[in-house]
């Protein structure tokens, strides 16, 4: 496969070369553990600090706001459960949306399955909106924790979140964002924002997998989630992974000076997919709200064909994107994201996801636009609810 | 994922499509599940004379689809009735253990297509 | 610093040269998702199967009870959390050890202060062993785990694990095990243990950081500690880490074919060493039970001296060494470990641990003998407890 | 994490041993703290005109100590007993926080040995 011809940035990325270059030294010359006491840790240790200052400037924080995690995931599962068990006496209600990443979801889910945690799932519009109005009204005296993402990993809709956190604020709840998918795309401003806890990943921003952050405001107390050997200031325990935290760091640098570079290439891409797309295949939604959306991001759904299909065709011709199907999630449901934006089950299978970054090129959209429409017309020919061969 | 028939099957199959005026369609699965197969089937002589499939569905939907359609094209009745899942799924060199509902959908697809022109013939 | 003068194994290893090597591949070039569905992606997913067969090699496991973390934290937190939080209805009794490393400890404590357990911290003798006899007579209806270490990483003392997992399953109750020490130095057979969940870390065994394995013996059911998207079964959720994944397995492969020479080139360096200090400086305690331990580890408590003072002379020597001392470990109270088996605070404060790899050499053992006698001895000529100057 | 000048005192500090005969020793600190220093001086014309010490404790209780010595060697009492422990500090440069234990130490450590030295001529 062609990197210019992966279309899947939201799932992933690959480390930006000069990220690969900055982590090099900490394989194997500086190794040291930055908790040892002897200078050679010493520089380790200032490796960590940087990252943490390039890290904190990316979200606008102070660089001890910055806790270094495994991941997207572990952040998020972190803020959730560290709220969830510091404030339990306070309160056990705790309210998301429905259109988390699992990540979320299956968190809360389990808090309130095992933990006796009462969570409510703000529904969406049909465009991927939490409202702000159903959020003040599900705001109760036992509400400890909202957690609302910025964008979303499979349509790109951006949530209201200034407002949003107003209003939990207001009420006195903690408000935490998964800003996975917006973090390193668009300016991410934890002060302007207001959100009291904020989770990124690394991969998503070209730096290496099994890193992420967690922003947590100062003066927020949560649990730890790993308990151990007293690392990042005893709220994430374990040998301080400074191949990784290097990676994040100059990921997180690269990403707050060109990311302003990146929308002016990429949306203009992005919008050209969607109109090439709409004008060579008839009957095709466009599923959340593009235009003000992850500018990287577009969702179709292609009707009365199935998206692994598409996506199977497509691969064979050396392209790779997603979709909300069920069969290439593996699950027995399509997105619950696009369920929940009130897609018929069909028109969620047959959706796509095409995600662009760094790597993408006028040329290779240029040649998705050509591709597609042939997969969906064959496709199409042998779809019993395509009527129009 | 998919071994090698699989992904053939579905990337150059021929047998899709309908037939006007088949002897027997079955119609099986549930776009709301994301599979749905439609078989037709044209009869003569108590042989499958043609077959073809409609499929909306996943890479193995339509390769069970085409392959199913492959195994009972020219064969009598009864043998294409006889025909399981797992015959299916074997010709295929295996299909993933969550693809294996496929298989049966196209095993209850002929069926179901069989079905339908036994009923129609006894109308008749 | 030269490598050959770092004394610091058991704190963390270098990555090994093939170990590089081979994750460099899994930064750019199949940098996939391996949950996606385009074919590029099955090569992560390979990669990680291999990485998995390995591991599970190490430990004479089967590949499907291999579950990879990031660390030897997480995979403590994980199996001691994951069990708590399963059998709690069941029993609320967990059993550890005094000289567990706090990545057991804390979490006990964290159970123990916040989520209602009781935990029983069994004494050690004064080499470190735990007493079977003692835990025989602590497990009561109510103990749900048993976990204790197999190699202590401070003092190297290797536990009865065999006939301790006997005791804890023959009253019905899951033992794990940290053996982030001794796994890749010694043969970690979990068949032969019996154990139901061993812990073992990447950074030790010359694997990246912020990688770890959690053996979960087939049947053993836990609760996940992060939740998302089903990765690794379900038990551990987060875009799996596929660079540190191939290179723990990497790690492991090498561990496994080349730690009985690593033994027969340790061992001797070792004696050597603990003879050479014997010989040489006056009024020295050696920690532990070198012989019948950990093979590359040395711990001696110089008396009336402190630790992070003689690191501090080393340190300008160019050695790295590390001390169970209060102030080399930022904590009010020196190593839990040397108290626990009966040192006095002060040569608790005096000790030093020599832990040897794969870079030592007899050269840097004999400058290490060379300078130390030189440093106690200046040290001792300024401590008031030096009587023989 | 320690500043040069810490470093310094810590590896060449000539400052150490003890005072046959001192007019005052101060004996501060405890040994199961890690930290334990004795401030010998020798007093003449109300001028401190030597002074030692001995200290068991880290790089920066062997540092503070060295510096203390150096500050009051040769000085009145009465500028000795104003010494303070962020005085110490200062003239290393600075000391990590939880570090700034030891310059106490320091501090006390002179006050302990001058109070010894008074104690001693009363009661003479
Ligand atoms: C919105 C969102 N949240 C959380 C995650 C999980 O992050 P990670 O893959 O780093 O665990 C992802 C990506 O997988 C995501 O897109
Ligand atoms: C015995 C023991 N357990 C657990 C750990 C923690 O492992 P990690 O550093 O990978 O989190 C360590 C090392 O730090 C250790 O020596």
């Amino acid at each position: 496969m062609d990197l210019k011809n992966y279309f899947d940035y939201n799932a992933t990325t690959p480390v930006d070369t000069r990220v690969i270059e900055a982590m090099q030294p900490f394989f194997f010359e500086n190794f040291h553990n930055p908790s040892s006491f002897y200078s050679k840790a010493g520089e380790a240790l200032h490796a960590i600090d940087i990252a943490r200052e390039q890290a904190a400037k990316l979200l606008n924080a102070q660089p001890e706001e910055i806790f270094f995690t495994s991941g997207g995931t572990e952040s998020d599962n972190l803020a959730i459960q560290g709220v969830a068990s510091m404030y339990k006496e306070k309160g056990n209600h705790i309210i998301t949306s429905a259109i988390e990443h699992p990540a979320v979801l299956k968190t809360c889910q389990f808090l309130a399955k095992k933990k006796g945690f009462e969570v409510t799932y703000l529904p969406v519009d049909e465009k991927g909106y939490v409202s702000t109005k159903e959020l003040k009204e599900s705001i109760k005296d036992t509400t400890i924790l909202v957690t609302i993402m910025h964008a979303n990993n499979e349509i790109g809709t951006l949530q209201p979140l200034k407002e949003l956190v107003e209003i939990a604020h207001s009420r006195g709840v903690y408000f935490h964002t998964d800003a996975v998918q917006s973090t390193g795309k668009i300016p991410v401003d934890v002060k302007n924002l207001g959100v009291d806890m904020l989770s990124f990943s690394s991969h998503k921003i070209y730096g290496p997998k099994g890193m992420g952050v967690l922003y947590l405001k100062k003066g927020v107390k949560i649990d730890p989630l790993l308990f151990g050997g007293g690392h990042e200031h005893g709220l994430r325990a374990g040998t301080e992974n400074v191949t990784g935290i290097v990676g994040i760091g100059k990921a997180a640098e690269i990403a707050l000076a060109e990311m302003a570079d990146e929308e002016k290439k990429l949306r203009p891409l992005r919008d050209r997919l969607k109109k090439g797309i709409l004008e060579t295949i008839p009957d095709v939604l466009v599923n959340g709200d593009p235009e003000n959306g992850l500018y990287n991001t577009l969702n179709v759904s292609i009707r009365h064909i199935e998206g692994e299909s598409i996506l199977a065709m497509l691969d064979a011709d050396g392209f790779a994107l997603s979709s909300g199907s069920a069969c290439s999630s593996k699950s027995l449901d399509p997105s619950h994201v696009l369920l929940a934006i009130g897609l018929k089950h069909e028109d969620a299978h047959g959706s796509l996801r095409i995600s662009l970054g760094k790597y993408n090129s006028e040329d290779a959209v240029n040649n998705l636009l050509e591709t597609l429409p042939t997969v969906v017309q064959r496709l199409r020919s042998m779809s019993p609810f395509w009527t129009n061969k | 994922m998919y071994s090698t028939k699989v992904i053939e099957h579905f990337k150059n199959s021929k047998n899709y499509g309908k037939i006007e005026n088949a002897d027997g369609i079955g119609k099986v699965g549930n776009k709301k599940c994301g599979d749905v197969m439609w078989i037709y089937i044209k009869i003569e002589n108590g042989l499958i004379a043609d077959a073809k499939f409609e499929t909306f569905g996943c890479v193995a939907a339509i390769a069970t689809s085409s392959m199913a359609i492959d195994m009972i094209k020219g064969k009598p009745i009864e043998e294409a009735l006889a025909i399981t899942n797992k015959a299916v799924a074997e010709a295929l060199d295996g299909l993933p253990p969550e693809k294996m509902h496929c298989s049966i959908l196209a095993e209850e697809g002929i069926k179901s297509a069989i079905e339908d022109y036994m009923s129609k013939k006894k109308n008749n």
